[in-house]
């Protein structure tokens, strides 16, 4: 269907929710009361690694309101361990700590503030470990094992063929070699290398991870601010041994996630209480506490390119190192990717990549939005400014020179590239003034970044019912954290089925209600449950017309659908009045269903990318050479997006992305001393504030319906943070002379290397 | 979450005193909350009773008498910020109060509150400082006034008794020819170097300087070393004295490193924020009409 | 944290290093140090620390162990203590060194200090200065103890 | 403990309650009065979750203690629409997609609503430093600038009264 003729899909209609949203009725699971509701608080270690001698619970047990104190051992589960990858994060810490602020021992009351009066009579008596609090160190020889042995989870397929390093504190090593790397360096003309680091980040998403867990004849029931309610319900059966059917997860609207509420927290922990004082439990976390939950990933790139003298990319080789904490979560897919995504969005014929996921002693990291693109980016993208700045070469022509073209392969056997990158990148650089002249201390940057969209091999099945008085009801898993994916759905269903968008309602995600979906990630949604919606649309509409020919003397393929009205020439009927005509009652339903399958690939993923999500970046700053600080005057956001379903929601997204993006690049970090972490809570955690909107921030829409997506979709929202980092890094090179290759770009770091440029000492990545 | 406490409301600064004596250290006047509730909800501190002093008449408010500013140490930071006599003939203590914390703070925190608190990164004590401002201190039967930089001993420490109340800071104008400025840089949510100057010219000469620095060290001080290098320079020499006074005033002011930055950056940061305070005081005498 | 201090001290070396062996008399230069207990002899020791920020108040019981003897230039021991009141625990690892110097004896006191729990979010700031101060009136009282013996 | 009795008017309503001296605003908010608008989220009074609005003024909830409000009048988010029409704020943030998981959306229109009651026709400036603690992280605050400063525009074409 051409752009030009679609009516509900390209136009931004309000969203579903906003109206609750303004007015406060719309309901989280921190809102949700249950009647007889008890409450749970968690006693964290305070150190790093220790062995557990006894934890003595007697007193907090014996205070006002507690209904139970549990250690591990009091768990009524038939499985203590859980996890995405691994199955190596008990509920609750058993016989080892192995993170400062693991659960150790849950108090449940009655009141929130009787658990949390008893949470200081916990006493836990413990032999302290030696802890490796850095990559670094749990890599070293001598380093003690984590984790001695670890047992695959085996939930995801492209997970299936996990390679630990045996012997080493390593879960995930994701290595790739093409081309002779040996011939390359000798052909290069110039060969540069450097190290880059991101640090380790806080999700911070604004409603702290709640669950309330409820346990009755039927089994289960959990509601949770979760993106991913299936993998939820696949861990919860195989934790209380229960089969999938009396798990039931509900997802009601969350505030904000950004990766950090990807797969299972705090869920089985909050079930296992449930069971334990048999009335439902609610656990609800402090900012504090989530910050001692997730993290994302800090990351060390070893990273080495070769060029021809006109700038011909050879060669890249990429070491990347993630400390994925105490835990794997998913950190194991996330080091691939990160390996998968290093050498970045450019034709280089010879690479060697190797991505190790090191446990360490620190809070366990996971997901967060880009999965693994921004730290690779630092690096991948502040290297392509170093080798433009020493061949002398306009960074903008460098990059187009080695961008991959539409078709072309990244990795042989998967999806070739389905964009137009260079127009993204050219429409940025135009937008920001690339050519323009700037004011004197003011310098711009620019940067480029994709990664394989939609998550590998994942699912998506979808239901679309219409009732009886032509009102439709969309049964689809997807989790609406803000993102706005109920309204896309509703977009697209309603363009399908030739219905009123306001007669579309999406229900929320309830595992025994909607059907299967693999998880609110990945910028997959809009392109993978979009494609499930639209088949299952298209499923009700054939099954309506069918119904409807008969009434109305014709062959379905003579009727269209237009605004709920069903038209033969000449005679109309409304769906309502086929389907109780159909009927024979003021009743009865259509039901269609839809689903999408992954595809096979030969390429080192394992699965077959369902599309690239590209990102383009352009910034311009000004720098204040006494203080260092950095002040981001226009930031510029490209995105493809194929078809935007909703174009104000795609630009929102992206804006809120970069946004996000401008945190770790200026002022955003987790401090660890020694496994501590300083910074738990936003007094010393600073994430990006009003203050720190810059003047100019705009997103450029990039729409050539070249999308697999519905309409031509393609998923949007996690490439705006691709970019943010190595376009103001190399801004802040071209304004100052100097280049910084550790994040966050604070003012004593600028500071530091303003004045060592002056006392004439190198920038590193020039040593 | 808070424990469970008893609230006093006393009438009267004597009434507030008694209460204060008689409980000792399982009592803690309250007189805005804004750090004192996040310490107890965090659990770190504990007190059987507040005393809510902000119940006592003339407790709060503004008055300028004789051109000296007297502020009720129950007057909140917004008040402050948004009162006419202040923004007028104290403009620096306006802008300055205008940009503590955040909005709902400065509605709810009070100036007596925060000077006491002693958070060691906050910034109305540093700028008061170069007003030469005296604080009042009252208990049952008896009153003293202190220079303001006498009010802080340590980090959350001042030299109040136990039975003590701050209950009002008066400013005294500036001469003529002066004027006064206060800048602060940092990128976490309290400042991490806070720098405050007054300057009086007299024809074409520094007159006098004043000098305090905040956040980086325990408590806010001034600089009277650093003050003493820029007294009696030509208001177009004092290049050179400016920086030494940075430095010196960047070594005395007993920096640290920690999340805010390293001991040598806030040094380096106290002689640039210096700088540029002079410089906005010079504007400002300018600016202002002569007196 | 590391907090490092050197003092010299007008005393031999030797006098020195008996003093540090005069466990309740060294327990007596930790600021806010009482009821100094030997368990056992050069081994292990408990002693209860208190001390404030302000309104602050932290009281840690304290277990003291040697970690290691090189008489007579090198001690280490450990300290671990919780206060349950704020859920806080420190724990010090003291290095303390004793070497000769032209004008008597120079006693190096480096502590690694971390402060754990609850009272971590008193501020770090806070807590570095409080941990230099600490182990600066510690050496300070060594060597005012010995040069007053002296 | 000697608890409180008071006098609040909520939204308009008259309560009548009796609170101990350490409950906070929030907890009589949504706890006692099941104000659900009000938000949780840093504790600390940094993120502006739970503004609400106490006698016109913004203050956070989630540490002001609730008996700060005797005698006084609350508003919460719930507060604002009359009937089924939007509050000029509300619907500015509604037409300008100004949100997006919504969390932070009742504090910081209650926020705006108390902007726009001191400075009916804010700069673009004046309405980052005002907004400055009120903490979003998914919109990335354009689209919230731009909602306030048209809810600015419209209501000042009305009245710029009591903030409708």
């Amino acid at each position: 269907m051409a752009a030009d003729r679609l009516t509900v899909v390209g136009r931004a209609v309000p969203r579903l929710d906003a109206r609750d949203k303004v007015t406060g009725a719309a309901r989280y699971v921190s809102d949700l009361a249950l009647p007889g509701l008890a409450h749970a608080r968690v006693w964290r270690s305070p150190v790093p690694h220790a062995r557990i001698i006894e934890t003595l619970t007697e007193r907090a047990a014996a205070a006002p309101g507690v209904l139970a104190v549990c250690a591990a051992a009091d768990l009524p589960v038939k499985r203590l361990y859980f996890g995405p990858a691994y199955r190596d994060q008990p509920i609750l810490a058993h016989e080892v700590i192995r993170y400062a602020g693991e659960p150790v021992v849950a108090v449940v009351a009655d009141t929130e503030r009787h658990a949390q009066a008893a949470l200081a009579l916990v006493d836990v008596r413990y032999e302290e470990l030696p802890a490796a609090t850095s990559a670094e160190q749990a890599l070293a020889a001598n380093a003690s094992l984590i984790h001695p042995e670890i047992e695959r989870a085996g939930h995801f397929r492209d997970l299936s063929g996990l390679r630990p390093i045996p012997g080493t504190n390593v879960c995930q090593h994701y290595a790739y070699q093409r081309g002779d790397l040996a011939h390359a360096l000798e052909d290069a003309d110039l060969v540069v290398e450097g190290v880059y680091r991101y640090p380790a980040l806080s999700h911070h998403a604004l409603e702290p991870h709640c669950v309330v867990a409820r346990v009755d004849g039927d089994g289960l029931t959990v509601w949770a601010t979760t993106q991913h309610p299936f993998p939820v319900r696949r861990e919860l059966a195989d934790v209380f041994d229960l089969p999938l059917a009396a798990v039931q997860v509900v997802v009601p609207l969350i505030g904000g996630a950004f990766g950090g509420k990807c797969y299972t927290k705090t869920e089985p922990l909050a079930a296992a209480l449930a069971a334990r004082v048999r009335r439902p439990v609610r656990l609800a976390l402090s900012m504090e506490e989530n910050a001692r939950t997730i993290t994302r990933h800090a990351v060390s790139v070893v990273i080495k390119t070769a060029v021809t003298r006109d700038g011909t990319l050879l060669a890249r080789e990429c070491d990347v190192v993630l400390d994925t904490g105490a835990y794997a979560d998913i950190g194991p897919r996330v080091a691939t990717k990160a390996g998968y995504r290093a050498p970045g969005p450019y034709r280089i014929p010879t690479l060697r990549i190797d991505a190790k996921c090191v446990y360490t002693n620190n809070v366990p990291a996971g997901a967060y939005r880009g999965y693994g693109v921004p730290q690779v980016t630092w690096a991948g993208e502040s290297q392509m400014d170093v080798i433009a700045e020493r061949l002398g070469l306009d960074p903008l022509a460098l990059r187009l020179k080695n961008l991959l073209k539409r078709g072309e392969e990244y990795v042989a056997g998967d999806t070739p590239i389905d964009g137009d990158l260079a127009e993204g990148l050219e429409q940025t650089a135009r937008a920001v003034g690339w050519t323009a002249p700037l004011a004197r201390g003011r310098g711009r940057g620019l940067a480029c970044a994709m990664k394989d969209g939609g998550g590998t091999h994942s699912t998506s099945t979808a239901i679309v019912r219409i009732n009886a008085d032509g009102s439709v009801d969309v049964l689809a898993g997807s989790v609406e954290a803000g993102q706005g994916i109920r309204t896309a759905l509703a977009q697209i269903t309603a363009e399908t089925l030739g219905v009123p968008f306001a007669s579309v309602v999406v229900a929320a995600p309830d595992t025994s209600v909607t059907p299967y979906d693999w998880g609110t990630s990945a910028s997959r949604s809009t392109t993978i449950m979009g494609l499930a919606v639209q088949e299952a649309a298209r499923d009700a509409r054939e099954q309506v017309l069918a119904l409807a020919a008969p009434l109305l003397d014709a062959e379905a393929s003579m009727l269209t659908i237009r605004d709920g009205a069903i038209t033969r020439d000449d005679r109309t009927m409304t769906v309502a009045e086929v389907i109780s005509g159909h009927y024979g009652l003021v009743g009865g339903e259509v039901a269609g269903v839809g689903s999408f399958v992954p595809g096979k690939s030969s390429g080192s993923l394992g699965g077959a990318t369902v599309f690239w999500e590209s990102g383009m970046g352009a910034a311009e700053v000004e720098v204040d050479r006494e203080t260092g600080a950095i002040e981001l005057l226009k930031y510029i956001s490209a995105a493809d997006v194929g078809q935007a379903i909703n174009p104000r929601e795609c630009a929102a997204q992206d804006e809120g992305a970069a946004m996000q993006g401008i945190g770790p690049a200026l002022f955003e970090a987790r401090v660890n001393d020694a496994g501590q972490l300083l910074n738990p809570g936003l007094i010393d955690y600073r994430v990006p504030a009003f203050t720190d909107l810059p003047p100019t921030l705009e997103t450029v829409l990039i729409e050539n319906a070249d999308g697999p997506g519905p309409f031509g979709a393609k998923g949007v929202g996690e490439s705006g943070t691709f970019c943010v980092a190595p376009a103001i890094g190399s801004a802040l090179t071209q304004a100052t002379g100097v280049r910084l290759t550790e994040l966050p770009m604070t003012p004593e770091r600028v500071w530091r290397a303003l004045r060592d440029a002056e006392r004439g000492s190198l920038p590193p990545t020039l040593k | 979450m808070l424990r469970p406490f008893e609230l006093s409301e006393p009438t009267s600064v004597a009434e507030a005193s008694e209460l204060l004596a008689r409980h000792g250290d399982a009592a803690r006047i309250y007189a805005g909350g804004t750090e004192l509730i996040l310490a107890m909800k965090e659990g770190l501190v504990h007190y059987e009773h507040l005393v809510n002093v902000k119940t006592i008449p003339g407790l709060a408010g503004v008055r300028l008498d004789a051109g000296t500013l007297r502020l009720g140490a129950a007057t909140s930071h917004r008040a402050l910020e948004r009162d006419p006599l202040v923004r007028q003939h104290f403009p620096a203590v306006a802008r300055m109060e205008a940009d503590v914390a955040n909005v709902r703070v400065r509605e709810v925190g009070t100036l007596g509150g925060n000077l006491c608190f002693a958070e060691p990164h906050a910034d109305p004590g540093t700028l008061l400082q170069v007003f030469d401002a005296t604080a009042r201190i009252e208990k049952k039967g008896s009153a003293r006034t202190i220079p303001l930089e006498g009010l802080f001993v340590g980090p959350f420490e001042t030299c109040l008794e136990g039975d003590e109340l701050l209950t009002e800071i008066v400013v005294p104008p500036l001469p003529s020819r002066s004027a006064a400025a206060y800048l602060k840089f940092g990128f976490l949510e309290r400042p991490s170097v806070g720098v405050a100057v007054a300057v009086t010219l007299d024809d074409g000469h520094v007159a006098d300087a004043r000098i305090a620095v905040g956040c980086v060290g325990p408590v806010p001080r001034r600089m009277r070393e650093a003050e003493a290098e820029l007294r009696g320079k030509p208001r177009t020499e004092t290049g050179a004295a400016l920086a030494t006074a940075g430095r010196i005033a960047g070594r005395a002011a007993d920096a640290i490193t920690d999340l805010h930055g390293s001991a040598e950056y806030k040094e380096h940061l106290v002689g640039v924020l210096l700088r540029r305070a002079w410089d906005q005081a010079l504007a400002a005498i300018d600016g202002s009409p002569r007196r | 944290m590391k907090v490092e201090r050197e003092v010299t001290i007008a005393a031999p070396r030797e006098t020195v290093w008996d003093f540090l062996w005069d466990v309740p008399r060294l327990a007596g230069c930790i600021p806010g140090a009482r009821d100094v207990r030997t368990i056992e002899e050069r081994k292990t020791y408990t002693a209860v620390v208190a001390d404030k920020v302000g309104p602050f108040k932290v009281q840690f019981p304290l277990t003291i162990e040697v970690v290691d003897v090189q008489a007579p230039e090198r001690l280490r021991v450990r300290a671990n203590g919780r206060d349950t009141a704020v859920d806080g625990l420190v724990k010090v690892d003291l290095d303390v060194t004793v070497t000769p110097a032209e004008t008597g004896t120079a006693l190096k006191v480096a502590a690694d200090i971390s402060v754990l729990g609850k009272l971590g979010t008193l501020g770090h700031s806070v807590i570095v200065r409080k941990g230099t101060d600490i182990v600066d009136r510690f050496a300070q009282a060594v060597r005012a103890q010995l040069e007053a013996k002296a | 403990m000697k608890e409180i009795a008071m006098t609040v008017i909520v939204n308009g309503d008259k309560h009548d309650l009796t609170v101990p001296p350490h409950e906070t605003l929030i907890e009589c908010l949504r706890d006692r009065l099941g104000l659900l608008g009000v938000k949780k989220s840093c504790d600390v009074q940094v993120c502006g979750t739970c503004t609400v609005l106490l006698d016109d003024r913004p203050v956070s909830a989630c540490t002001v203690l609730a008996f700060e409000a005797r005698g006084r009048s609350v508003r919460t988010i719930e507060g604002l629409a009359r009937g089924d029409d939007l509050h000029p704020v509300q619907a500015a943030f509604v037409e300008h997609g100004a949100l997006q998981c919504g969390f932070c959306t009742p504090g910081m229109i209650m926020a705006t609503v108390a902007l726009i009651n001191e400075n009916p026709r804010p700069t673009a400036d004046e309405v980052k430093h005002y907004m400055r603690g009120n903490i979003c992280r998914c919109t990335g605050y354009k689209r919230i600038l731009e909602a306030i400063l048209d809810a600015s525009r419209r209501m000042s074409g009305a009245s710029a009264g009591n903030g409708r």
